[in-house]
C-alpha cells in the first residue's frame, strides 16, 4: 500500500483529505472507497496467484505423462487454483471492490450503511485468505480434493483439508457481511429522487447478488463445518458405512455453489450494463427488463443446483426437475443479451478499452452460457459431465464473463478514482491478445471434453495430445495479453495522463462528483432528477 | 425399435446435434448483429446517436417467448434421451464394475473377474457400478454413458457395442492421486468368442495369487513387472532391503514374510521411503487369500 | 466524518434481520439433513430419540422461553426509560442462559458417559440410522449452544452499555438488535425440542 | 435518508400473555407426542412449533409493528429454506 501512497501524491480527493497517512489509514479505514481499493488489490493479487497456477496446470497438460510435475502436485495445484479463483478472486471480485468503490456514490450516499462492518468484511477476507494459505504449507500439505471437497474422499485424504475448509468458512462470513451491508445500503441510503426506477443497473445487479450472498452462503458454511466434523470428530453423517449419504453432501454443496455462480456473474452483468450505454451514447434498451432479470436470475438460480449431479445417482425425477429449472434460468440471461445488443443499434459507438471488454463479455458469456445449455440437458450432460467441456464452460463464463467485465470495470472506473489514466493503444493490444488467447485455450478444451477427456486428469491418453498442446499455447497468448494489460493499467493509474471530469459522458452520479471523489463523496446531499442513462437529462453532450 | 436396438450413442448424439445447431445459429446471429452495429454505428460514421429508444414491449415479449420455446424443446429432447440411457433393455447381460483406488475390476455372473470389460458384440450389457472406497465415475465416451460409483449405493448404466473393438473406460469422478490412471477398456468380441472366454478357467492367469491381486485392486497401485505406479512395484520386493519410515523414524528393513504381511494388513505401520501413505487396508481379505498372495509375492523375482 | 448522521434505526434493524436470516439458513442446512435422514430412518430415529431425556428438553424449553420474555421486556423497559428494570431483566435473561447451559452440560455428560458421542465405538456398532441421529443431535445442539454463549456475551456487553448510559430511551437499537439475536436462539430451540426429543 | 422510525412499545402484560401462550403450546407438543398419531405426530409437532415461532417473531421480535418490508423479506427467507428442503426431496423420495 505504501507505493500507492507515494505515487498518488498528485491526486487529491479521498486519497488526501482523510487527514491520516500510512498503512493504518488504509487497513483501519471505514471509507468505502478505501475499503474498495483494499479489496481490489487483494483480489487482484490472488487473481495473479491463481492465474499463475492455471498457467502451470496448462504446462503440465502440454504433453501426456509427466511434463513438469507429479500427480500429487497436480492434484493439489488444481484444487488450490480452484479455491483461490472461486473464493478469493471471483466471489468477492466485483461486488467487494468495484461495488464498494462505486455503489454508494451511484445511489448518492456518503458511505455504506455499516462502514465498520464493511471494514470487518475485509478483515475477515484477509484472515480467511491467510488461513487458506496456511493450509497449503502445513500439516499434510495442500488439499487435493478439488474445490468441490466431495466426501468421502475429502473426509479421508491425509492432506490439510480441515484448515483449508475452515479458511473458506471464514471467507463465507466476509461475503455474507458484504451482502447484508449492500442490501441495507440500497434500501436505506438512496438520495432524494433516487427511486428504484432510477437505480443504475450495476446497483440492481449488486442488490440481487447481495440477496444470494445472504441466503445461500450460510448453507456452504454449515456444509464446511460438517466436513470438519467428519474429519475431526468422525460424525459419519456422510459415511455410507454408518448410515450417511455422500450424495447429501453434494446437495448441500451445490445449494450454495450453484447460486454462487450467479454471485460471480450478476455484478459483471451490471458492469456491462453501465459501460454499453455510455459508450453508445444511448439509454440502455429495456432498463426494466434488465433490472428485473437480475432478480429473476437470483431467484431462479437458487432452484437448479441439482444439474451438477445428473450422474451422481440422484433420482431420475430429480434429474427431470433440475434439468427443467436449469433451462428456465437461461431465459433471463437471454433477455439481457438481447437488450445489450439492441442498445448498440443506432447509437454512436466508441470502441475504447472499457467498451471492448464489455462487448467481448457479451460474446464470451454467450458462448459459455450456450455451452451451459448442453450441460443443462440431461442426455448430453451425461457424456460431457466431469470432462474438459465443463472446464471450458466455466472458464468462458467466469473468466470470459466475469474476468473480462472485471477488467472492463477497471478501465472504466479506476481513472475516476486515481485522476490518471492508462494509454489507449497498449490497452487495445492487451485486450486483443487476451481475446484471441482466451478462445484458443478454452474452445480447444471444450472440444477435448466432447472427445471424452475427463477433467482433473494429470495424465491422458495420446489421442488427446495435439489439442492439449494447442490449449497450452493459447494460455501463453492469454498470459502475454494479461501482462500487457496489467502493466499498462498500473503505469497509467500512477504516472499516466491526468483524467478529469466526465470524458466518457456517463450520466450516473459518480461522474458528477470531483475526480478523485472526496471522502464525503458529495458536498451536499444530491437530489436526483434524471435516470441513470438519461444522457440528455444529465447535460452530457 | 422392434429388432433394431436404439443404442445409447444413437439416443444422445441427435440431442447434441440439435442443441449445437440451435446454439450455433443464435451465436452467429448475435455476433453478426454486434459486429454490424459496431461498424455501422461507430462514432466515426455516426457522430450522434440517431435513436433514444428506451425499449420496446413487443421486442421484449418476442425475445422472452422465443427462447422459452427453444429451451423447452431442448429440455424435452435432453430428457427423453436421458430416459433411454436409464431404461435397460430386457435381457441385458449384467456385469458388476467395482471401482476402488485406483482400478476397475469387472465381475461376471459366474464369478469370473477381469481387469478389462469383455463383452459380446450386439448384446446389451447392464453394468452395475459399485465402489469400495470413495466416489469414482464409470465413463465410456464411445457410448456416451457415465455414472458415479458411490460407496453403499447401487448405480447402473447400460450400453451395447455394435461393432467389435476396444473402447476406453475412464474414471470420471475425482478420486485421489491416481485418478487419471484409473482407466481400462471395453473389449467387444464376437458372441462365440465371448462365451469361450467367459467359461475358460483361471488358466489365463498363471498364478492364483495374481488373480487375487487383481481382484482386491492391488494392481491399481502396484505392478508385478518392475514398472513404477503409485505404489512400489511388487517385483523383487521379497528379500530386498526396503528403506521405510516407521513411527516417524527412517530405517531399513529386510522384506521377509512378516514384513509383507504387515505391509498388507497394516499399511501405515511402515511406509516405504518416497511413497505417500495412501495404501488402504483391504477389509475383505481372508487369511487364506493373504497366504496365497504372500506366497505369490515370494516367487516374484 | 465531520458531522454526525442521525441514527438510522430502521436500517440497523434491517441489517440485523438480514443477519438473522443467515443464521436461520445456517441451521437450515442441518434441518435439511435432519429431514432427509428422518425420511430414510424413521424407526432408528424413533428409538434413538427415546434415549434423549424429555425432562431435560422440556425444562430447557421453558428456561429459554422465559429468557426470551425477559429480553423482550427489557426492550419495553428501556424504551420507557426504566433503566434499572431493563438491567434487571437483562440479568434475568443471562441467568436463564446459564441455567440452560448447565442443563445442557448435564445432559451431554450423561450421554457421553453412556458411550454416545460422535464417532463413538458404541454408535459405530449400532444401527446406521442411530449414529446419524446422534451425529445430528450433537452438531445441532452444539451449534445452538455456541449461539447461546455468543448471545450471552453480546447481552452482557449491551447490559454494560445500558449501565454506562450509552443505550437509553432515545437510542436503544443496540439493545433491540441484541435481543433480536437472543430470540433467534430461542426460535431455533423451539424446533430442536420437538424434532429431537419428542418425535415418534 | 429516511425518517420512518415510528416507535412502538409493547407493554409488559401483552408480553407475559404471549409467554403464557408459549408455555401452553409447549405442553401441547409434549401431549401430542404421547398420542398415537403415527407420522401425523411429526406434522402436528411442527405445526405447533411454527405457531410458537410465529408468536415469538410477532411479539417478542416486534415483527407485528415493523414496516411491510420486514415481513416481505422474512417471507423470502423462509420460502428459500422451504425450497431448499423441498427440491432436495425430489431426490430423496424418488431414489
Ligand atoms: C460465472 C459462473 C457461471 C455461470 C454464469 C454459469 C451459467 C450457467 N451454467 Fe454453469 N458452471 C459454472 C459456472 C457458471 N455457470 C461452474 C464453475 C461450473 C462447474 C463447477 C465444477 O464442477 O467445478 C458449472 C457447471 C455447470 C453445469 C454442470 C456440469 C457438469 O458438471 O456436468 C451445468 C449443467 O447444467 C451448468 C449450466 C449452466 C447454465 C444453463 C447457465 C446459464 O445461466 C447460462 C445462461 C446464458 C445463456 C443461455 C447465454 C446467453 C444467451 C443467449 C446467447 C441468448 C440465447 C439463449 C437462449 C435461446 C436460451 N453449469
Ligand atoms: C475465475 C476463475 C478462474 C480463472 C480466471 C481461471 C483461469 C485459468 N485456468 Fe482455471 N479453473 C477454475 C477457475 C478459474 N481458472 C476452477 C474453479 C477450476 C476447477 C478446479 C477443480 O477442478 O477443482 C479450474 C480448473 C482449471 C483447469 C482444469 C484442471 C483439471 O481439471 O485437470 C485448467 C487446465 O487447463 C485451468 C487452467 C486455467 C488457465 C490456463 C487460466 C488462465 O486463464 C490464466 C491466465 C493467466 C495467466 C496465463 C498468467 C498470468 C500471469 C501473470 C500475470 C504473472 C504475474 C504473476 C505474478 C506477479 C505473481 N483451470
Ligand atoms: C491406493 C493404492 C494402493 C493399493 C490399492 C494397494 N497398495 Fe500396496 N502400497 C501402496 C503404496 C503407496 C505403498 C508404499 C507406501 C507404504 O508402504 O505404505 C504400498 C506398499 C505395499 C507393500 C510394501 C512394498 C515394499 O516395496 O516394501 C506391499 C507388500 C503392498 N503394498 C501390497 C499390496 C497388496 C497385496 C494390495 C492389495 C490387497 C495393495 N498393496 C493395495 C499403495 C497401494
Ligand atoms: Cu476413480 Cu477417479
Ligand atoms: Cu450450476
Amino acid at each position: 500500500m505504501s507505493s500507492v501512497q507515494t505515487t498518488t501524491a498528485a491526486a487529491g480527493g479521498f486519497w488526501r483529505d482523510s487527514g491520516k497517512t500510512g498503512i493504518g489509514s488504509w487497513i483501519f479505514s471505514t471509507d468505502h472507497k478505501r475499503i474498495g481499493l483494499l479489496y481490489l488489490y487483494s483480489v487482484l493479487g490472488f487473481f495473479l496467484v491463481g492465474a499463475t497456477l492455471g498457467l502451470l496446470l496448462r504446462l503440465e497438460l502440454m504433453t501426456p505423462g509427466r511434463t513438469i510435475m507429479g500427480a500429487t502436485t497436480y492434484n493439489a495445484l488444481f484444487t488450490v487454483h480452484g479455491v483461490v479463483m472461486i473464493f478469493l478472486f471471483i466471489i468477492p471480485g466485483i461486488p467487494a471492490s468495484f461495488g464498494n468503490l462505486v455503489m454508494p456514490i451511484q445511489i448518492g450516499a456518503r458511505d455504506v450503511a455499516f462502514p465498520r462492518l464493511n471494514l470487518l468484511s475485509w478483515w475477515l477476507y484477509a484472515i480467511g485468505a491467510l488461513v487458506v494459505l496456511t493450509a497449503l504449507f502445513t500439516g499434510g500439505g495442500a488439499p487435493d480434493t478439488g474445490w468441490t471437497f466431495y466426501v468421502p474422499f475429502s473426509a479421508r485424504t491425509g492432506t490439510n483439508v480441515s484448515v483449508a475448509v475452515f479458511g473458506v468458512f471464514i471467507l463465507g462470513f466476509s461475503s455474507i457481511l458484504t451482502g447484508i451491508n449492500f442490501v441495507t445500503t440500497i434500501h436505506r441510503l438512496r438520495a432524494e429522487g433516487m427511486n428504484w426506477g432510477r437505480l443504475p443497473l450495476f446497483v440492481w445487479s449488486l442488490y440481487a447478488t447481495a440477496w444470494v450472498q445472504i441466503l445461500a452462503t450460510p448453507i456452504i458454511a454449515i456444509t464446511l463445518v460438517l466436513v470438519i466434523a467428519e474429519r475431526v470428530l468422525g460424525t459419519g453423517l456422510f459415511d455410507p458405512g454408518r448410515g450417511g449419504d455422500p450424495i447429501m453432501f453434494q446437495h448441500l454443496f451445490w445449494i450454495y455453489s450453484h447460486p454462487a455462480v450467479y454471485i460471480m456473474i450478476l455484478p459483471a452483468m451490471g458492469v456491462v450494463s453501465e459501460i454499453i450505454p455510455v459508450f453508445s451514447r444511448k439509454p440502455i434498451f429495456g432498463y426494466k427488463m434488465i433490472a428485473f432479470s437480475s432478480i429473476a436470475i437470483a431467484a431462479a438460480g437458487s432452484l437448479v443446483w441439482g444439474h451438477h449431479m445428473y450422474t451422481s445417482g440422484m433420482s431420475d425425477t430429480a434429474v427431470m426437475v433440475f434439468s427443467f429449472l436449469t433451462f428456465i434460468v437461461a431465459i433471463p440471461s437471454a433477455i439481457k443479451v438481447f437488450n445489450w445488443v439492441s442498445t448498440l443499434y443506432r447509437g454512436s459507438i466508441s470502441l475504447e478499452a472499457p467498451m471492448l471488454f464489455a462487448l467481448s463479455f457479451v460474446l464470451l458469456f454467450s458462448i459459455g452460457g450456450l455451452s451451459g445449455l448442453i450441460l443443462g440437458a440431461a442426455a448430453t450432460d451425461v457424456h460431457v459431465h466431469d470432462t474438459h467441456f465443463v472446464v471450458g464452460h466455466f472458464h468462458y463464463v467466469m473468466f470470459g464473463g466475469t474476468g473480462f467485465a472485471f477488467f472492463g470495470a477497471a478501465h472504466y472506473w479506476l481513472p475516476k478514482f486515481y485522476g490518471r489514466r492508462y494509454k489507449e493503444k497498449p490497452a487495445l493490444i492487451g485486450w486483443a491478445l487476451m481475446f484471441v488467447g482466451f478462445n484458443v485455450t478454452y474452445f480447444t478444451m471444450q472440444v477435448l471434453g466432447i472427445r471424452g477427456m475427463p477433467r482433473r486428469y494429470y495424465d491422458y491418453l495420446p489421442e488427446f495430445a495435439p489439442l492439449n498442446m494447442v490449449a497450452t499455447v493459447g494460455s501463453w497468448i492469454l498470459a502475454a495479453g494479461l501482462i500487457i494489460m496489467i502493466v499498462n493499467l498500473w503505469r497509467g493509474l500512477f504516472w499516466g495522463e491526468p483524467f478529469q471530469g466526465n470524458p466518457w459522458g456517463g450520466a450516473t452520479l459518480e461522474w458528477s462528483v470531483p475526480t478523485p471523489p472526496p471522502t464525503e463523496n458529495f458536498e451536499e446531499e444530491p437530489v436526483v432528477s434524471h435516470g441513470p442513462y438519461d444522457f440528455k437529462g444529465a447535460g452530457v453532450p | 425399435m422392434d429388432n433394431q436396438l436404439l443404442t445409447t450413442t444413437q439416443a444422445v448424439d441427435p440431442v447434441f446435434l440439435f442443441i449445437f445447431a440451435a446454439c450455433l445459429l443464435l451465436l452467429i446471429g448475435i455476433t453478426a448483429a454486434m459486429v454490424w452495429f459496431v461498424i455501422r454505428y461507430h462514432r466515426s460514421r455516426a457522430p450522434e446517436p440517431t435513436s433514444q429508444a428506451e425499449g420496446s414491449l413487443w421486442l421484449e415479449i418476442a425475445w422472452t417467448a422465443l427462447p422459452t420455446l427453444l429451451v423447452l424443446a431442448m429440455f424435452y429432447y435432453g430428457w427423453s434421451g436421458y430416459l433411454t440411457l436409464r431404461s435397460v433393455p430386457p435381457g441385458a447381460l449384467p456385469i458388476t464394475a467395482v471401482g476402488r483406488m485406483w482400478s476397475w475390476s469387472f465381475q461376471y455372473q459366474n464369478g469370473k473377474t477381469s481387469a478389462k470389460l469383455y463383452v459380446p458384440v450386439g448384446k446389451p450389457i447392464q453394468v452395475n457400478v459399485e465402489s469400495r472406497d470413495v466416489l469414482h465415475g464409470f465413463y465410456i465416451p464411445a457410448f456416451r454413458i457415465k455414472r458415479d460409483a458411490v460407496p453403499g449405493m447401487k448405480n447402473h448404466v447400460w450400453f451395447v457395442a455394435t461393432r467389435p473393438g476396444s473402447y476406453d473406460i475412464f474414471c470420471s469422478q475425482y478420486c485421489g492421486t491416481s485418478h487419471s490412471g484409473m482407466i481400462s477398456t471395453v473389449e467387444a468380441i464376437p458372441a462365440d468368442k465371448f462365451a469361450a472366454w467367459l467359461n475358460e478357467g483361471p488358466k489365463g492367469a498363471p498364478h492364483p495369487g495374481l488373480a487375487l491381486l487383481e481382484k482386491h485392486g492391488c494392481l491399481g497401485c502396484h505392478s508385478v513387472d518392475g514398472s513404477q505406479k503409485v505404489g512400489p512395484t511388487l517385483k523383487g520386493v521379497f528379500g530386498s532391503k526396503v528403506p521405510v519410515t516407521r513411527g516417524g523414524k527412517p530405517s531399513v528393513v529386510l522384506a521377509d514374510e512378516a514384513y509383507l504381511r504387515e505391509s498388507i494388513l497394516a499399511p501405515t505401520a511402515a511406509v516405504v521411503e518416497g511413497f505417500p501413505p495412501i495404501m488402504p487396508v483391504t477389509a475383505d481379505l481372508s487369511e487364506a487369500d493373504l497366504k496365497v498372495i504372500v506366497d505369490y509375492l515370494k516367487g516374484l523375482k | 466524518m465531520s458531522h454526525e448522521e442521525p441514527k438510522d434505526e430502521v436500517g440497523a434493524k434491517l441489517g440485523m434481520w438480514l443477519f438473522l436470516f443467515t443464521e436461520l439458513l445456517l441451521f437450515g442446512g442441518l434441518f435439511i439433513l435432519y429431514a432427509v435422514y428422518l425420511a430414510r430412518y424413521p424407526h432408528e430415529f424413533a428409538t434413538a430419540g427415546h434415549e434423549l431425556n424429555v425432562a431435560f428438553g422440556a425444562g430447557n424449553t421453558v428456561v429459554l422461553l422465559t429468557s426470551s420474555l425477559f429480553a423482550a421486556m427489557a426492550v419495553t423497559a428501556i424504551k420507557r426509560g426504566e433503566r434499572g428494570r431493563a438491567l434487571a431483566l437483562l440479568g434475568g435473561t443471562l441467568g436463564c442462559a446459564m441455567i440452560f447451559l448447565a442443563i445442557k452440560y448435564l445432559e451431554w455428560s450423561a450421554k457421553i458417559g453412556h458411550g454416545i458421542y460422535p464417532g463413538s465405538p458404541k454408535l459405530a456398532a449400532g444401527p446406521p440410522g442411530e449414529s446419524v441421529f446422534f451425529g445430528l443431535y450433537y452438531l445441532t445442539t452444539g451449534l445452538h449452544g455456541i449461539h447461546v454463549l455468543i448471545g450471552g456475551v453480546l447481552l452482557s456487553w449491551i447490559g454494560a452499555r445500558v449501565k454506562g448510559g450509552s443505550i437509553h430511551a432515545g437510542d436503544n437499537v443496540a439493545l433491540e438488535n441484541g435481543t433480536l439475536y437472543w430470540h433467534l436462539v430461542d426460535l431455533v430451540w423451539i424446533f430442536i425440542f420437538p424434532l429431537y426429543y419428542l418425535i415418534l | 435518508m429516511k425518517t420512518d422510525n415510528a416507535e412502538h412499545i409493547v407493554d409488559y402484560r401483552k408480553l407475559a400473555a404471549v409467554w403464557l401462550a408459549l408455555l401452553a403450546l409447549t405442553t401441547a407438543t409434549v401431549v401430542v407426542s404421547r398420542l398415537e398419531l403415527g407420522a401425523g405426530k411429526v406434522w402436528a409437532a411442527l405445526a405447533i412449533a411454527c405457531l410458537k415461532s410465529g408468536l415469538v417473531i410477532a411479539f417478542f421480535m416486534h415483527m407485528k409493528y415493523e414496516t411491510r418490508l420486514f415481513r416481505i423479506i422474512l417471507f423470502v427467507a423462509l420460502v428459500t429454506l422451504a425450497i431448499f428442503i423441498g427440491l432436495t426431496f425430489f431426490d430423496v423420495l424418488y431414489r
